[in-house]
């Protein structure tokens, strides 16, 4: 295992150079003289190099897939993160966005040299359409929180152009995403929390008692972070949308219904979704992501620009603020996460309408065959009563309590045993938990694996209880110091000495 | 079933140890009324082939030979290394990096990214990206009014000059938040006029500034940034990285610097792809780290000492303080960052200044030979960088059509952001033309302009 | 200096480690006279962007859209994974596993790659791979020679419908050992007749038949193998790999089965790419293991009892046998076995019989579509698989050069190789064809022999 | 790190597939039914279905790349295995060859739809000609053991041409590689081998007593693996051709003279080279190589076939047996290792002329250094009194004695440091050695830390030696039984109990 942990900055010296990606000036250029630098007025020029590295080809070569090889990814390891969908994320669909022409097509190029982009643009907004129920779809959201932003900012506009100015506030119940308020508050809105039932569900009452004319509107997902399906959703929109509010889906967690319940049936007016999630599309160390929004008919006058319309010689063309005067706006400079999207779309294709009813399937029977395995095996879920999504939440409550070892413990030794992790501390009113998804593409011999990892560590736990307090020991480094890199802060390489 | 490994054997096996009959069962907490009927728009699966064959057929319509755009996504040569690198599975396929332990490659990856963007930009500190340049700016100017101790207004100056899709999704992103744009008005050299600042009642809490600007051209940014210090106006600064390498980092602006750099990464090796995934950056000072939006990652050590990488200051984020978050981003670009770091590394800092130059003097090539042509003349004077205005004897949207018919994106169009310029063609130099190749575009563009009508 | 990463510090720290004055110096055991003088030819360097600028332009001359051409090489849909993982710089970058415990992962895929072959020919062992198909039939030749301890022959029978350009390579690299090639010749159905077997006097040391032939036609390889067995004679299987999902497998020949199977991966996820790099493969019966040619991994233990793999039977090889080595062959195709390797993972058997059963059913759609134009039909009748010779009614040469120039590799004309076939087309279906493109063929074959002027 | 060692057959399921690269069957194929499987004759089709894995996608791309975590390679560490030339591979030059026109091209394509691809052979082969001086160049041969085939087949060819076919033995000297003498074998030759002097260079006196009417020819490579230049080099050559036979070069270290000295000026009639080597095309963990060679114009009229010529009209195309009559022949199906050839040529252009100067001269400076520094921390050089080439040998006959560690011992360990072995026993008339070759793609520092590594080592074989013994530790298995993988032979995976 390599703990060489020397940055790129530390392989330097003064006047190495990867010669062959330096490009030669022409020896005679047929530039004017004039055009040399010398045209820059010397105090708008930079007085000295930057700090950068200087190094040959094949010290990056190796720095960076030697660096690669510190990562634990899905091409590597079951990644069972819940929340995210870590699923195998098809290698034909990059190939697919690699296709020549795609790469090299510039945003702002000509309509009528770009049919082939947009058709594929328009042929996946009408799939989403298709899986969500919905009427319209805006893809250029770069992310779900973007999409909260976009759905959120969309009601606003909703109520702004019904003259409904007062309502100023968003639900949310508490075991939503970190993003759901903080996207609220980006839209200007206070926010108030619901809370849940014991089983999980929204706290129906509760709701009824927190609506009113300062209600925007409710962020939800469902099935929700907890894992377990809303049943009583239909009543939740009711409420909500008779105190005048709309309803926004969170979709991180389509994956669980894809092709067997769509939001827009269970009463949502407004949805994002992440194709880095549900469509599979890869999520880089951090992103890209992608994150359109999907709505009805009441908010599609709000919708973010660009889209793609059909123009009258059956082509297709971009929509913009002149064809959606209602729009809150265009939401980056160019057509959002353009690449993810033709990613998402291949991979629709892939699918198919069967295997679109599939995923769900297969995600849920996963999740169910995992919880009751691990139930099996004396593991406290924290809805067992319940049927699990794609998704559950186990918490080590006991096991802190007696062993003295905590879910991070036992988080930080599954990485010991070759597993990523799952999603540790999350939703924050489980205590000591992991909310585990572990996706349809993994095979039951990995979900066995993974369970029997979970039975050794509590064994451990008890026999040896060090280890576990100790993991990980086989990584490139012993648990960090996050008070240290908090405290005294070094964000960026600095040359001994400056 | 595509990517679902289960084996009917399976299946049963499993179903017998949830105790249920059917995968159906799984769903009976959902109510039956809203289960999902048929999927009409969703097509018969295709083999991975089939799917190929049909990208491939699509993407092939879109291609043109030589592109003269720019405009905020610029045409650069990408080392082979770069993708090779950054498309390995360890890369590709990790979340965030939120488990340190297995994540040190990202992580390590970020923190010299972080390091780079200082260094370019001459900041103290960056953060490991946001969606990109525009929406960036959008989160530079929510930062700079929660930054700003000294200046309560929730107004901002920005330049005319500044990109206008940014400009538009900057309105887009701030107006819910009650923050009030102001336009500060481009002069007839398409610059705008730091003398015009003092004009301003009251000082904005932030200047936005962009450097080349939109057409090219070179602000005085050392006299808008010591106007903006003398008045407790914090400095937002958007920046090409590439002409880093030879303009003045943001950070050096007039006497003290700009206060936040912003843009995109796209010209640091990744593709122009329909303008995404790029990433954005934002790099500020030291005092005003706690309002950045996004990731950062620290260096720090492990329990025996040795070096490590993580996450910190994660209490600016929605993960943890929720609606008191910074930002609500979470999924970021981090893929694009290891791919720019990449590049950046095998340029080095003579690589870039040698893209920097040829940007530029291809850029002057292509504005010089075109004047040549009659009735074709450089809009504006003045010092640029990379990108440059020619006006037109017609209007200039049907000569670029003309030209994209003949393989060659010919710049943009400029009457859809400025109406006045509507005989404009904003064009780009890069390091991967050719002499032949500016020399075909002042042939075709002779050519089409010939064949067009001109409008007295 | 692209790729040599030293300082001029550097340089000088390093001469005086070794105590020389210049790096001039170093050479100053080689006789002045025979040093070289300027290279003429080399260009000047070229940066990589402008490299692959020129190599770009060259490769798209070389475009045709539609391939109906086999012959050895044939145009398969490659699963996107299989070259995203082979181009892994640990595969692509490793020498020959020499040191075994730091190349567990080429030893392995290898060991699996083996173990794949001797499936899919149903024999015993298999080598690593040789160079390709035709020199590995050359190596088989040599090794039956080798191995046949009842039949001391250096007459070799090689069926006349065996690739003409194997055959030529084989004679090219037996010859030297006073090795000779009979010919068994071919009857008007285009195949091999058992029954002429029995005029040969002697018999020869081996016998060499492709299936499916050349011409795609299917021999009758249980006689023939049942024939040899009856006369100590070797059997040499030539198959094409893909054909094996559906064909009768080598080892299944006859009573007791070929005694070699060597052919082509090419078909197994190696692009056609003009004909290389792909790899040769021979398998062959366990008793024979020890005149296989080429590396061979075996499955082990290490210290602790761990499996493992690992080079051997390395006292067959030139590295250590030297002059008495079964072949002279070091390095050879461990790359392209890697791909084929993660090809026939990700078909399993059920991928690779739907390839293989396409790639029929599109053949002899072609075939049925094109002899429906006037004057086209089937130069022989007999049962094929995967190709198929189609007789025009004029010389095929000029038919096949329409074509190409209309985007379409029509087929191998096959008057280079038989002259009495010149008005003969070898044509090939792949998986990747789709009716639109065997219309499109037909139409234009049609259209081509319309605009030619018929030979009566 | 990874230790699973199951194989893919291990990971299979019966009815397990990668549904997404199973090509589907149009529901109704215009093909007549009369062409389904069912025109194959039963005794002709295969029974039932060959064992191959049974597996998904992901399990695919998880198992393959995590095996390719388990080798060294040069885009992970140094790698300085003598006589191998394990430089940086240009990652360039790969996407040359897959630029779109290159991948698709069929080998039988017409001429007219080749230029691109013959123009870059063509250029190919006036290159290695200027490099070589040679006058005469054939690309087609697919790794350096088939160069020499073809060029020992052609020194047979020229004497048989000419009547003196009595002509039946190959010099090499004793130190040459094993495909020299196994390649004479293959051509119909006897061997006889030529000792060394001790200081590296061949015995003239001990050749002078050698050649005779029998002599064919002699092979030898210069600098010889012994990693010095033979500088009688003039001598040698006027006694093989005195004697009527031939002289060939083993060009596998051409890297040490390349822009420095020409093989054809030492008075060599025929050559290959390694383009894996001296060209910087990847090794592939075995392969593919190419190995084209060169003659001079005694040579030409023998040379393989396919070669690339130029047409009347300026075009290119291909030269076959009809041109050259007297060819040895085609030693592969089309033209060779075509794929190499075009990343070798993308090599040559980004070399250049400066570029191609450089190269030896930098390798041979890295040798130098590192022989030097070596020395200095007391390892015997095997020649001490000459000058590295481009490699070098030391031996660790006096450690073996002393310490009782082998070669062998310090290379395993080498790996625990994170650095690949150097070539071990060989040259073999070198006890206890190491070839070790750094080429010019390696930095100062990485050579120093090699070095450093060497010295611990030898420090460690005497403080505590057994580390040294049971090196390696840090890797995905310790040593393996080489003799029980030769007595029970295991080559291929057979499901259990079959
Ligand atoms: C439930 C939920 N909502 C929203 C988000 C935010 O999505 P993104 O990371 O794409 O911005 C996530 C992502 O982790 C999530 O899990
Ligand atoms: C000196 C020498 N000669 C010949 C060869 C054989 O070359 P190849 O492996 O390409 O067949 C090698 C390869 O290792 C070598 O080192």
């Amino acid at each position: 295992m390599n703990r060489d942990t020397r940055t790129i900055f530390e392989l330097s010296r003064p006047g190495r150079m990867a010669t062959a990606q330096v490009p030669k000036v022409p020896k005679a250029p047929k530039a004017p003289a004039a055009v040399e630098m010398a045209d820059i007025p010397v105090n708008l020029r930079r007085p000295s190099r930057p700090g950068l590295p200087e190094v040959s080809e094949l010290q990056v070569v190796r720095h960076y897939t030697n660096l690669s090889r510190k990562n634990f990814s899905i091409e590597n390891q079951f990644y069972p993160l819940g929340s995210c969908t870590m699923k195998y994320n098809p290698r034909g669909t990059h190939h697919a966005a690699a296709q020549p022409g795609f790469p090299g097509r510039h945003p702002l190029a000509p309509a009528a040299h770009s049919q082939g982009f947009l058709e594929c643009l328009f042929d996946l907004q009408e799939i989403l359409k298709d899986v969500t129920g919905m009427t319209g779809v805006s893809l250029t959201p770069m992310a779900g929180a973007q999409g909260e932003f976009a759905g959120v900012a969309m009601i606003r506009a909703y109520h702004e152009a019904r003259g409904d100015a007062a309502r100023s506030e968003i639900l949310i119940p508490n075991a939503a995403h970190g993003t759901n308020p903080a996207t609220a508050v980006m839209c200007g809105y206070g926010v108030r929390e619901v809370p849940l039932t014991p089983d999980g569900d929204v706290d129906l009452d509760a709701l009824k008692a927190s609506v009113g004319p300062q209600t925007a509107g409710l962020m939800m997902t469902n099935p929700s972070t907890c894992g377990v399906f809303d049943r009583r959703i239909e009543g939740i929109a009711a409420t909500v949308h008779d105190a005048g509010g709309l309803l926004y889906y969170d979709g991180a967690n389509l994956n669980a219904i894809l092709g067997k319940v769509k939001p827009g049936d269970m009463g949502f007016d407004v949805l994002h979704m992440n194709l880095h999630k549900t469509f599979a599309t890869p999520h880089g160390g951090g992103g890209p992501g992608s994150g359109p929004v999907g709505v009805n008919d009441k908010l599609a006058p709000y919708l973010p620009v660009p889209m793609v319309g059909r123009d009258d010689a059956g082509g297709f063309r971009w929509l913009t603020q002149q064809d959606v005067p209602g729009s809150i706006g265009r939401l980056s400079a160019f057509m959002g996460n353009a690449g993810i999207l033709l990613r998402a779309f291949a991979y629709a294709l892939m699918l198919g309408r069967e295997g679109m009813h599939r995923v769900g399937e297969f995600a849920t029977l996963n999740a169910n065959y995992m919880a009751a395995r691990l139930a099996e095996h004396g593991f406290a879920l924290a809805y067992p009563q319940r049927r699990a999504s794609h998704e559950f939440v186990i918490t080590f409550a006991e096991q802190a309590k007696t062993l003295g070892v905590s879910a991070m413990d036992i988080a930080k030794r599954l990485l010991d045993y070759g597993f990523h992790s799952p999603t540790t501390y999350f939703p924050l009113l489980v205590p000591e938990c992991f909310l585990i998804e572990p996706t349809e593409t993994e095979t039951k011999e990995e979900l066995d694996a993974f369970i029997e990892a979970l039975v050794a560590i509590l064994r451990e736990a008890e026999s040896d209880p060090e280890l576990v307090l100790s993991a990980p020991q086989s990584l490139p480094v012993k648990r960090l110091d996050d008070v240290k890199a908090a405290r005294e802060l070094d964000l960026a390489y600095r040359p001994p000495g400056e | 079933m595509p990517f679902i490994p289960h084996t009917a054997a399976e299946v049963d096996a499993m179903l017998d140890a949830i105790g249920a009959e059917s995968i159906e069962q799984l769903f009976d907490e959902i109510p039956s009324q809203l289960r999902a009927g048929e999927l009409r728009t969703v097509p018969e699966a295709r083999s991975e082939m089939a799917m190929l064959r049909l990208m491939g057929e699509r993407a092939r319509k879109d291609q043109l030979q030589l592109c003269f755009l720019g405009a905020g996504c610029y045409d650069h040569h990408i080392p082979s290394a770069v993708w090779d690198i950054t498309q390995r599975g360890e890369f590709l396929t990790a979340y965030t990096p939120y488990q340190a332990e297995a994540s040190q490659g990202t992580l390590q990856v970020i923190y010299e990214y972080q390091s780079m963007m200082t260094a370019l930009t001459a900041l103290d500190v960056s953060n490991a990206s946001v969606y990109d340049g525009a929406s960036g700016l959008a989160e530079a100017v929510l930062m700079a009014v929660r930054a700003n101790r000294k200046n309560k207004s929730r107004r901002v100056l920005m330049a005319e000059t500044v990109h206008p899709l940014y400009r538009q999704t900057v309105a887009t992103i701030v107006r819910n938040q009650g923050i009030a744009l102001d336009s500060l008005p481009m002069t007839a050299s398409g610059v705008v006029d730091p003398a015009a600042l003092n004009g301003h009642a009251e000082p904005p809490v932030a200047l936005v500034v962009q450097q080349p600007n939109f057409f090219g051209l070179l602000e005085q940014v050392d006299e808008l940034t010591d106007w903006a210090a003398a008045h407790d106006v914090l400095v937002i600064a958007v920046v090409n990285p590439t002409s880093l390498a030879i303009l003045k980092p943001p950070g050096q602006w007039g006497e003290g610097g700009a206060d936040i750099a912003c843009g995109d990464g796209q010209p640091l090796g990744i593709p122009m792809a329909s303008g995404g995934p790029s990433f954005g950056f934002i790099c500020c000072r030291q005092a005003f780290v706690r309002q950045l939006p996004g990731r950062i990652i620290g260096r720090t050590e492990d329990l025996d000492g040795r070096t490590g990488f993580t996450l910190t200051l994660q209490a600016r984020e929605q993960h943890i303080r929720r609606a008191k978050a910074t930002s609500n981003i979470c999924t970021n670009q981090g893929l694009l960052v290891t791919a720019g770091t990449i590049y950046l590394s095998l340029l080095g800092p003579a690589g870039l200044e040698g893209v920097a130059g040829q940007c530029h003097r291809r850029t002057a090539q292509l504005a010089s030979a075109a004047v040549t042509l009659p009735g074709v003349t450089e809009r504006f004077a003045g010092p640029f960088f990379h990108e440059r205005v020619l006006a037109l004897p017609c209007e200039a949207e049907p000569v670029a059509e003309k030209l994209a018919a003949r393989g060659i994106l010919a710049g943009l169009p400029l009457g859809d952001y400025f109406p006045e310029l509507s005989r404009c063609l904003l064009v780009c130099g890069t390091e991967k033309h050719s002499d032949e190749d500016i020399e075909r575009y002042v042939t075709e563009l002779g050519a089409a302009l010939s064949s067009t009508e001109a409008v007295a």
